[in-house]
């Protein structure tokens, strides 16, 4: 198994969503993040005075999917999140040693 | 007792008036026209409270990427109200002459009278001016307070705000003229007390052809299904409700235009206490309703059930008993809980519900008031014809508008949300956003 | 002067009354008359306003899973008794002829005075009909708003308003009726001005015949400890708290029952003054002995003693010195700090400190009374039987609730909130909540 | 009529005075008694109303990990305030006779007229003595809600309010006296109406040594750059503005101080007229200005240019034509957008804007008298004698306060929040900070 | 050292983390996340239209644990989170490559 | 490539980003978290009522960084971030299998 890290723009989110379902991706969790990257670096004013602001809001999608499915879930979000804009952002890969669904302690790929 | 009868103390300051004392040896006693002012200034403080209720009722019912700008909106078209109200649009409602018999009255700013005013001076049988310009200029930004919901989270601040000096400075003094400035319309036997047609109705027909040339927000629309998006701030909304409701007696309680005599003492009092009854019985009947209808009750209907009683009994807060107040107000909730889906079928993208509230709710309160007094055809007749030309002319100037600068933000602006597109500032920039 | 003496004005809108002359030749002179109907009119806009008091500072302190179900009970509660108040409220309370002697009044809804009232059919001693049941309208709504926090985050919506239509209809109405409408407490001598006990005490005592069959939260009281449950949004909570301050001007300065003369608006005034110190000297106890009790000082201790002291003043806010209102409302501070874990102790769970606050700090003041008038026996046996009737009723009314319909939610649905449960809208949906 | 005349009705309650009567046989005649009276009762809950204003405004602009303090300092500053100035204030500033001749009052505590005041011991050409010390207390406890704004985020609870009992108790009154208990400066001609320096800059001059000694936030100028720390919710500061803005109604027309003849009530319109001007020229003016100098509107800048607005019409909101009011809320306006960056660059760190919007604009206002009375010299001399002295005795106060106990958290505490490190208890638990 | 990624139901959170010290657990790090999955799915109205709600609130907990306390708390955790009802979450287990302490700079198990 | 994931105190989070952009670290995510270690554990009163806080606010980071800038990384977050005081955090290194660029597609070190 492995956990897929994807951060993507905010709007992208339910348009994502849609798509991992379609392709049979049964779960995942979202949580928003602020992303630092080459998107940042706009100037404002408060109050009189100039700042740059930093970060932009994200939001992260973390999913365990089965080796088999990794391609395939690659894919579809990069595919679906792209704007082709600067801040569209990244998608990871790490590897999962074990799963395990809380309710009824199945674990490995039954557990997804 | 209609505004109509206002206009006769506005011939001039210090001008001897032929109309009939109204209370008992008005003619040398002060105490009405005291109390006609203090009710004026009292009336006046609480319709502009209800400035702060659509300020935070807008806030609450936009998401938060959006609230900076809607606050904005709202302080600032209160303000330009003040100023065009002052600049043009006072004088024009109340014309000493019209320059276009009962269609349109003059142009000039208002001067108030001087201080330390004699008695003698002073139009015993009305109010001082100052009071009266302080309460009427409440009304004309409530107009323009309807309009800035509707047309939330996509429309551009300055354009927004260019319409906004046209309502407040010619739009609604010029309709408005018809009737409380003894226009054709009041000739007419036309009677809408508060002004459900000639504010709420207004505004709404303003709103409804601002939200047809703007469109619906993106993605409110897709595949033919409503996609809801729901307010931000629930307590906000809340608590413009309750600011508005608040405002509300000073709204139709003031119309009454007097205050210093029993009978006129005794009508505020019944004014109060129907207003208050319409509010309760419009929230009662969006509540019953909504859990009937959905299984579920649906807080922000009833905050417009709240609204639209209060819309519906303002043509005639005085006539009805608290029972006759009583179904007005709940007509006007029911009218809320099926005309805002409604609208959606039509994919008329009316953020805050201020159509339902303002514009049906108002049509409905006026309307009613044939079962008080002339027959329908004056009532129908001022409708059609305040109604129509608030959004036709509307219609041209948000056309004119968006061709001249553009009145709507580009979709990326406002998927950003207008408070980072438009404004560059977060009202809640601690709060992480989902 | 206490609210009794009013019930001669209420015999019939145009009956002649045997009272003399409140001020000097009233009989003629309009001016106490609509001095008075003012009265009614501010000071029951500002009671009114109280119901967003009660709304704010219960969204405030609730967790936010619960914010749009207490708000959503707020605003119904609210619509609800001036409903009920008109249907059957007002007669019952304030009855031309009791139904039995001094115990229960008539059933019978409010009709007001005719459009355009002549002087010669009004009470010139008193006020118009229709700004008094506006102005008494406001106190039976805030005797519900109390018991509405004490039971939140637990009580299912329906159960509650039915609650809210039987408290409002008729025990409010009939407790009330034994004092303000002339009954067997009023002859017995029992005080209090503007309702400590008749209002405050006995929403307390609602809440707390509520809170007993209810039950606490569940996760509220685990081996024998206290766990907190931090209120959502204090900044909600200190704006009702000072809307409930500005309000409380209206509640006791209106209960004067009368402006139009020099003794009563001087009076009216003393008591503005009264009950802003208070108030003043709740809050600043609360603040010093939580400094001293915790080591930190408590806001929403200093709110609750902010309230406390002004439940204190209102069983006599007129006849003490700047001094002994600052006496009163300080103790009034600190029975609210010593009460608020004394329920936790009890495991009575009172969401928002509606109890300490109305219940306790309301019986205290009326206890104070006898400091300034009659002796202690009436003050007891008024607090005794009003609290008591109004507890078991509300006991009963919640157990035959309860095993009709069920008041409570499943634990599961408590844990999910009653905004997701109940309603299925959340109030700040874009917040991650915690 | 400046409020230097109202001595003459304090000298003692039942006194008869040598003052002309203001209206016709008003000797007789209680009804301008009781509509002063009146005036000052409602324009009294509306200058109470403000002190929400201000918490809602500073609660907005300060960071949510500050929230909690800072509610708790306005509460208690109110509260602080209202018995403060029954103690020792409200004889201090309006002192039968004087310690000092035109200097220092006398101490004493405030009594009011006893219950049920007969007409021939009332001052029946002013006001009663309850509702008048309920109207001035309020302006002294606006002048400590100026200096919690400025100092927020930084202050410790205790020391900050142990200078609120300084400036309510003392500083204040014995500034006002000079003024408006017909001390030196009224004598030497200076002229303030409702108090755009007695009030407003002198507050503004507390909070500017305050800040001085305090020092700037940790980390709020950077290397010679100012680092912007955003309010945390600026639908509450927009609230508390329009707060602010409705209870200045009461402020300005209230002091007038007289409501009984047609000239006084004509003089109170025109001044609720002017100050709702003055305000929406103050905000426009902020509107138009940020877009042209910053490319963008600013919100705050708009919020705080209404606020500049309406202490700029405080000086003298009766004289000037609407037009007048416009220019003269305009210029606060303009005042505020160069002042705040202006503070920014002297490293003086005004949380809120209060300095800007109540120092700057107030000694505007102050000065533009002038163009309407007396010459530039009384004015001149007005605003550097109070400032001076409110500056000076502040300083020197926070200096001593600094020295005993410190007045600020350590830049720990300061980073984690005043809510975690002085009260223990956070404003919005739930909802993560960023 | 292996990372735990726990995602459960919210009101489970006192309850797991007290049950993770009583087994000599000392950290972890607690996010909110919306999570998509089987439970998801219901459909609610609002102003007359309907719509799905596909996230529900959950929890995140992640904790590094020693290689040997991976077991333990893995059981530890899905025996309190456990209501037996849907929803009630997963547990992941990826291999960590470093550790350090920021205050001391020790690194690997003495760092957690 | 690496994930490291550093939990550090709030006020500490722009000071370590410009410290990480100082030695080229061009992307990052940031998340809020509730922390709990060491550093938890003090009393407080609410109400009358006292209770235990058992987290604290940290703020977390997450970046993902080319094999061989892992250690000038981690150093730079430890340096900085540090205060010397308890709670002052984690830093962990796991092992990222493939990353990839949404907008172009790019995958490894150049798509971070
Ligand atoms: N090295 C990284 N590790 C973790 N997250 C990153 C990294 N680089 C970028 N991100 C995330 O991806 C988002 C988009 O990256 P950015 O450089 O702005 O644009 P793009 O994805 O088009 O190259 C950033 O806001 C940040 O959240
Ligand atoms: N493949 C997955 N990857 C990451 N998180 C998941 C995955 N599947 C489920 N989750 C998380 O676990 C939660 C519970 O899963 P769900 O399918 O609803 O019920 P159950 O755990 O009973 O099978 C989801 O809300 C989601 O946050
Ligand atoms: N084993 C762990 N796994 C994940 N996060 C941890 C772990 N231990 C500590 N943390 C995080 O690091 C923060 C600091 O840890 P703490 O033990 O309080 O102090 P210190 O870092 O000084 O040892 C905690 O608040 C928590 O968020």
């Amino acid at each position: 198994m492995k956990l897929i890290i994807a951060v993507i723009k905010p709007f992208k989110l339910e348009e994502v969503r849609e798509a991992l379902t379609s392709i049979g991706i049964q779960g995942l969790m979202v949580s928003e993040v602020k992303g630092y990257g080459r998107q940042a670096g706009h100037t404002e004013i408060y109050r009189g005075a100039e700042y740059v602001v930093n970060f932009v809001p994200k939001v992260k999608l973390e999913l365990v999917v089965a080796d088999g499915d990794v391609e395939k879930a690659l894919e579809t979000i990069s595919s679906t999140a792209k704007t082709g804009k600067i801040g569209d952002g990244k998608v990871f890969v790490l590897d999962v040693e074990q799963a395990m669904r809380v309710r009824t302690g199945e674990t490995g790929d039954e557990a997804i | 007792m209609t505004k109509l009868l206002k206009i006769a103390g506005l011939g001039g300051v210090a001008a001897m008036t032929a109309l009939p004392a109204m209370a008992q040896d008005a003619a040398a006693d002060p105490v009405p026209y005291i109390m006609t002012t203090l009710l004026f200034l009292v009336g006046g403080f609480l319709v502009f409270w209800m400035a702060a209720g659509f300020a935070m009722l807008e806030a609450g019912l936009v998401r938060s990427k959006n609230v900076t700008t809607q606050l904005t909106k709202n302080i600032s078209l209160f303000s330009i109200a003040s100023i065009m109200y002052w600049l043009v649009g006072f004088n024009l409602m109340y014309p000493g002459e019209f320059l276009i018999s009962g269609w349109l009255g003059g142009f000039s700013w208002t001067t108030l009278e001087p201080v330390g005013l004699a008695a003698a001076d002073a139009s015993l049988d009305y109010a001082s001016v100052g009071s009266d310009f302080f309460f009427q200029l409440m009304f004309c930004a409530t107009t323009a307070s309807i309009v800035s919901g509707t047309l939330a989270e996509r429309i551009k601040l300055w354009p927004f705000l260019i319409f906004t000096v046209i309502l407040t400075g010619f739009i609604y003094p010029i309709e408005a003229s018809w009737q409380w400035g003894g226009g054709w319309l009041s000739e007419f036997g036309f009677s809408d007390f508060a002004g459900s047609t000639l504010v709420h109705a207004a505004g709404g027909a303003a709103a409804l052809a601002g939200a047809i040339v703007l469109g619906a927000r993106s993605g409110k629309y897709v595949d033919g299904k409503v996609v809801p998006m729901p307010g931000s701030n629930l307590a906000l909304a809340t608590l413009g409700t309750f600011i508005l409701w608040l405002g509300w007696f000073g709204f139709n309680g003031g119309s009454q235009l007097a205050a210093g005599t029993v009978g006129d003492i005794t009508d505020v009092s019944r004014i109060f206490a129907n207003t208050n009854m319409a509010a309760a019985s419009g929230a009662v009947a969006a509540l019953i309703l909504t859990q009937i209808s959905y299984g579920k009750v649906d807080l922000t209907m009833v905050l417009n059930g709240a609204l639209a009683g209060l819309v519906s009994i303002t043509a005639e807060p005085l006539a009805p008993s608290l029972l006759g107040a009583l179904i007005t107000g709940a007509i006007g909730g029911v009218i809320v809980v099926y005309t805002v889906p409604l609208l959606d079928k039509l994919k008329i993208d009316d953020v805050v519900g201020a159509i339902p509230v303002h514009f049906f709710a108002g049509i409905w309160g006026t309307l009613a008031v044939a079962f008080y007094t002339q027959g329908w055809v004056p009532q129908i007749v001022g409708i059609v014809s305040i109604c129509a030309f608030v959004f036709v002319v509307s219609y041209v100037v948000f056309l004119i508008l968006n061709a001249v600068m553009g009145i709507r933000v580009s979709e990326e602006d406002e998927i950003a949300g207008l408070d980072a597109s438009e404004l560059g500032m977060e009202a809640y920039p601690e709060f992480i956003k989902g």
